[in-house]
């Protein structure tokens, strides 16, 4: 199917709307699936689009800065050469996805939300632009 | 790479010894080093057993080691290749080329009995 | 009947090292992945479920063999701890072995077996306990025999543990020369012992000495010697005068010209003696060989002839062109994005252009047919940007590894060697047959390619 | 997310519902048998339909307050999708994980009677 036009959402940057975030992420991966999001391949294509998105969208809340007014995220969504690419985009300060695999063994509690994207993604790519981070995550059909 | 003439039977026998690697950034250099060695006599052994990697182009200059040496009615002679050396040289066949020794000692002595080449 | 089928990491580290482009798991033995063999065993034996376990990473294994459904079976994967104990492995997966018998496989082993014989009897009417084993591991029974005893001395059975490179070896030379009387190996063979994948090439003056496994898209050039006992994996070259003879050649591996390989093996760049251990990575872009890298000399007179062809195109389309892209374009089929691609030089990006044309209508179909989508890449190559014919390009954010070596292994052009050659123009595949043609190319050949790169594109778009 | 709770044979049985993230992890995190170092706790995830990195951090940090960090907490029950998550964070090394609720149980009581021993 084609779908060369971009789908933007805007949402509030507030936990509760993660779930928002997550099923128009799956929704529009089992839209570029079509019939195949019955079978584990269209299954795992979508997870990992809920997966990535439930991610990027904590990681852009919970880095928030205090006190900045009409705090949003905003996730746009573009399927092109049979690849379905999200981008998240938030106002926050700049931040590097070239952090270290956490240590199992020393029980940590955070530190994991980038090491998913980045195994269950194709490509990752974050950009700077202007006063926004712009997170693109893609993942090949 | 250390250089040293031994006096064996009354041959003069070059000893060169070869270390670390030989691929593409040493092997030019190298070639012209082993000119100033074989212009001392064309008896030369090469103890390889410090020589850890050697690659295609490595393996092409001790090649031209040996064209270069037969040419003046010499040999070149290899001692105490390590194991994955050995297998480089087995890979490519350049073994067939070469008389191979386990240590320097050997490769030396085996020109003691051999008569004497026609000096150029 | 269920089995189990389990791992732990420390038994087989050592593949890691010494192959770390596979998953231990699918380690090919005679060009079957490992897990296959245990697999087509836990069938035999009446199972028609089998469950995984491991203590480390299934990831690669899953992608796989997914849900098992390939053989009919329902294949499902857990995690262990590496000390449970059988009781502790049986508690965790308590609903999957259910009331039935269950047969657990565990170690990193090679099952001997024969496939001719009735395993399913044997595991059901066997005694409760063990049924084989060796250092690495064991094959057990839990449950009671449905049925009693049979005399089951008759089948074969034993274990050989995959503790080591030369164990490896060991088991696939066995595998090899029992064949597929014993164990179901891939591969079409008219005759005992001769295995071909799909799309095996072979020169005319090759010889092949029997027993020899050769997987896909392997081409076997003028004048090489295969076997006896050669494994030879896919997407495999073997090039001029070359043999390989009691050795293993992994997928993916361009095996030079006047080479000998014996008793080796050989992955990617990697050789490896399974006897002492010892293993060399050449540095070169491909198995050693002995080609002269003479490219800075030998590349004048190719850009010649590819700015003189590629001048030869332009003039030959620009009707086409002139005519076909405003409409396309006007119609919002033809789109262009902008990307910066690896330049032959590998300090330097390019920034190309590349078009997409969607093909519902029949301008564009004819547009594709003619390859206009790579029109405008023609004039990089009167720029020297672009060969005419070489590597597909590769986006800039791509990092291959073995690029740093050297242009030998890559040089972007308008169309692929894979194109010309119709093979699979993504992966490994397409890597192996353009390193092929960059080595060996001349700007004649070039040219002869260019042309059946557009006529495999012009007939592939027509089938559409 | 909903907890239900139950007990058996001295395990506390948490049997969680729904979508373990950022959101919900809390509610977990501060569970009363979670956060007491003595309890073992088995964690059904039967019902969990999606979890991420936000809800490992839960169970793990929990387990790490445990007085025995791999056998306070026992899972049973996840599905494929939440057993990639464990495998791509690596978690899954941290914990028993069961196929079975009540094997679970079995092999949570006898561990906490050979470490009471």
């Amino acid at each position: 199917m084609s779908m060369s036009s971009i789908i933007t959402l805007t949402l509030p940057g507030e936990r509760l709307f993660a779930r928002v975030a997550t099923q128009a992420a799956t929704s529009v991966a089992d839209l570029v699936t079509g019939n195949a999001r019955h079978e584990p391949a269209g299954r795992d294509f979508s997870h990992a689009f809920e997966l990535a998105v439930s991610e990027a969208f904590t990681n852009s809340v919970t880095h928030a800065r205090e006190n900045a007014t009409a705090q949003v995220v905003k996730l746009t969504f573009l399927f092109e050469q049979r690849q379905l690419t999200v981008s998240v985009h938030d106002a926050n300060d700049p931040f590097t996805i070239e952090t270290p695999v956490p240590d199992i063994e020393s029980f940590p509690e955070n530190g994991f939300g980038l090491l998913i994207i980045r195994k269950v993604m194709d490509r990752v790519i974050y950009r700077r632009d202007g006063d926004s981070n712009i997170l693109s995550m893609s993942k090949a059909l | 790479m250390k250089f040293s003439l031994d006096n064996i039977d009354g041959q003069l026998v070059g000893i060169a010894r070869l270390e670390g690697r030989l691929d593409s950034s040493n092997s030019k250099p190298f070639q012209k080093t082993f000119l100033e060695w074989l212009e001392k006599t064309p008896l030369l052994v090469f103890d390889c057993s410090l020589l850890e990697f050697i690659d295609t182009s490595g393996l092409g200059a001790i090649v031209g080691c040996l064209r270069k040496t037969l040419e003046k009615k010499g040999d070149l002679r290899l001692a105490g290749l390590n194991d994955k050396v050995a297998m480089v040289f087995e890979l490519t066949q350049a073994k067939r080329l070469f008389s191979i020794f386990s240590n320097r000692g050997d490769a030396a002595s085996s020109f003691a009995a051999e008569p004497n080449p026609e000096t150029t | 009947m269920k089995t189990i089928l389990a791992f732990r990491e420390e038994e087989y580290a050592w593949v890691h090292e010494t192959f770390p482009c596979v998953h231990p798991l699918l380690l090919p033995l005679c060009n079957k992945p490992f897990i296959e063999f245990l697999i087509d065993f836990a069938i035999l034996a009446g199972s028609s479920g089998v469950r995984i376990l491991c203590d480390g990473g299934l990831d690669a294994l899953e992608q796989y063999c997914e849900d098992g459904s390939r053989w009919g079976i329902d294949l499902s994967y857990a995690s262990i701890h590496p000390d449970d104990s059988i009781h502790t492995m049986l508690g965790k997966n308590r609903k999957f072995c259910g009331e039935e018998r269950v047969m657990i496989v565990s170690g990193f082993n090679f099952i001997r077996y024969d496939k001719r014989l009735d395993y399913k009897n044997l595991a059901t009417s066997r005694p409760t306990g063990e049924w084989a084993a060796c250092p690495g591991g064991r094959i057990t029974l839990t449950g009671v025999p449905a049925k009693t005893a049979l005399d089951w001395t008759l089948a074969e059975l034993s274990l050989m543990p995959l503790d080591s490179m030369a164990s490896f070896y060991r088991a696939s030379m066995e595998a090899l020369e029992t064949g597929a009387t014993r164990y179901v190996l891939p591969g079409y063979g008219d005759e005992p012992g001769c295995a071909f994948g799909r799309n095996v090439v072979i020169s005319k003056s090759v010889e092949i000495r029997k027993p020899v496994s050769i997987g896909n898209n392997v081409q076997l050039l003028a004048n090489t010697i295969i076997g006896p006992s050669a494994i030879i994996g896919s997407n495999v070259i073997i090039d001029r005068q070359s043999s390989v003879e009691s050795s293993i050649v992994f997928d993916n591996t361009y095996i030079g010209e006047h080479l000998k390989v014996d008793g080796r093996i050989a992955s990617g760049n990697r050789l490896n003696d399974p006897k002492s251990g010892a293993s060399i990575a050449m540095e070169d872009p491909h198995l050693l060989s002995g080609i002269k890298k003479k490219w800075d000399i030998r590349s004048l007179p190719r850009k010649i002839v590819h700015a003189v062809a590629a001048l030869g195109l332009i003039a030959v389309f620009f009707i086409p062109f002139i005519i076909l892209w405003p409409l396309l374009k006007l119609g919002g089929h033809w789109k262009s994005t902008r990307a910066d691609f690896l330049s032959e030089r590998t300090d330097a990006t390019l920034p190309l252009g590349k078009v997409e044309v969607d093909s519902s209508s029949a301008q564009a179909a004819i547009a594709i047919a003619l390859s206009l989508d790579r029109y405008l890449w023609l004039f990089r190559v009167l720029t020297g940007q672009l060969a005419l014919i070489g590597s597909s390009p590769l986006l800039a954010e791509k990092t291959r590894p073995d690029l740093l070596l050297g242009a030998l292994t890559y040089r972007p052009g308008v169309f692929s060697y894979a194109e010309a050659e119709d093979w699979p123009a993504t992966g490994g595949d397409a890597t192996i047959v353009e390193r092929f043609h960059l080595a060996h190319s001349n700007p004649l050949s070039d040219i002869s390619l260019v042309i059946k790169a557009f006529i495999n594109r012009l007939q592939e778009k027509s089938a559409i | 997310m909903t907890i239900s709770e139950t007990s058996k044979i001295g395990i506390a049985i948490l049997s969680l519902n729904g979508t373990l993230d950022a959101l919900s992890a809390p509610e977990f995190r501060n569970n009363r048998s979670v956060i007491d170092p003595e309890k073992t706790v088995v964690v059904d995830l039967q019902q969990v339909d999606f979890i991420d990195s936000s809800g490992i951090g839960a169970i793990v940090s929990a387990s790490r307050q445990k007085r025995q960090p791999t056998g306070g907490i026992v899972l049973s029950c996840m599905n494929d999708r939440v057993r990639k998550v464990f495998e791509i964070t690596n978690a899954q090394k941290l914990f028993h994980i069961f196929d079975d609720t009540i094997a679970a149980v079995d092999f949570a009581a006898t561990r906490q009677k050979s470490a009471g021993a």
